[in-house]
């Protein structure tokens, strides 16, 4: 039997239609997603720019486990989850996840558990960019100043 | 002594000052002396070191595992995957 | 103000990168989406094929205002729903929904309460033809059958 | 008289035999005779439209409205949308 799981931590755009097809199958009536795409603004300061660090190895063991675990709490037919790291653009997607079933309930029951268990277990870090206008005498200079975020659950 | 690989994520690797590096602990330590050693080691890690977990071969570890040779330690700050 | 809320009832094929482009936002960090796909069995009938018939304006004019009662019920930024008709090949999506939210609960919600009142009151019909294998003596006839179906609920 | 346009879908279209038709109706009629003037004009519906609605200018009516001329009228059996 093929692995029903599919998961990966890289650079570069993500795609829902490719990450569907992952978990795609004749038998399955169902496919839910859960995309987490980076926002533009954190307390009143402009997000310019957003950057992923992962601890490679160790979170798509973690993923891999989260799948696995999908499938034991639900009958699904397969589990794929990709996360980007590296510098993602405002509005771009940072992670993707996909179930499939036969059922639309445990599709949707499963992603949500899902991405709850990826922000609290996956070895993965957001910096967040800001631009702080400081505007000192005619200069109107741009300083920028970033912060490691941390997940609230 | 064992030797052990110490990788630093984000913050961690931030203050540190770099990605890996090793580290050396007493045979037949177990992971519970791994946060003093680290923080001999790299004090600037002290405050960071309270509110991380410190993973051992890329497993979340709960009781105290013994340690071996080559074994690969990591600091994981609060994550913020997602 | 851009309407935040997009439909189509047509044929081709869908995309669910396209329909969450549609929903996507600077400011909402989450997107959510439903895919319905057709299945290849029914009673131990294998189907060939299934076709779609909508009432297109109705439908519409339906999937238009369960957009707008999802942004009533929660604090979403937009919705958006196709719903395919014509010829759809076993395996490929008949219906796909995408729902953009700043927190994940809410578009994970309305992505579910939407795919169940589009079931409940879209005028929209799903007809399955069957490959029925028929042996009689030597030769082995294959006859097509077909059901136009009731959704359950 | 009034004159209104009658829609057909999916099983009832097959029943019927056609996509749409028109149907005539006493001036001053509401949505409730509709169902008995269908099936005079359609006696192969009799059965589906017990377990069909019908709609009036694409709306789901609950409490019947009056008609007028040109209201497009559809017969809309169990659907399977989705």
């Amino acid at each position: 039997m093929c692995d029903p799981d599919h998961v990966a931590v890289k650079e570069g755009e993500l795609s829902l239609d490719q990450l569907a097809r992952h978990v795609s199958s004749n038998h399955a009536g169902a496919i839910a997603t859960f995309s987490g795409t980076t926002r533009d603004h954190f307390e009143g300061k402009k997000v310019v720019r957003l950057e992923y660090e992962a601890y490679v190895p160790m979170a798509e063991k973690e993923l891999r486990s989260i799948c696995k675990q999908v499938r034991e709490k639900w009958e699904v037919m397969a589990v794929a989850i990709e996360h980007r790291i590296g510098v993602v653009p405002v509005g771009e997607a940072s992670v993707i996840i996909a179930v499939s079933s036969v059922h639309r309930r445990e599709a949707l029951e499963a992603v949500h558990w899902a991405i709850d268990e990826l922000k609290a277990r996956v070895p993965i870090w957001k910096k967040e960019m800001y631009a702080e206008a400081e505007g000192e005498g005619d200069e109107d200079s741009s300083v920028e100043t970033s912060a490691w975020k941390e997940n609230a659950e | 002594m064992i030797r052990l690989r110490l990788l630093f994520f984000a913050r961690s690797r931030e203050l540190a000052g770099c990605k890996e590096t090793e580290l050396e602990v007493p045979a037949g330590s177990d992971s519970s002396v791994l946060s003093t050693a680290i923080v001999a080691a790299f004090p600037a890690l002290r405050e960071l070191l309270g509110h991380s977990v410190i993973s051992v071969n890329q497993e979340y570890v709960g009781k105290p595992v013994l340690l071996h040779n080559n074994d690969e330690i990591a600091v994981i700050p609060p994550i913020s995957g997602g």
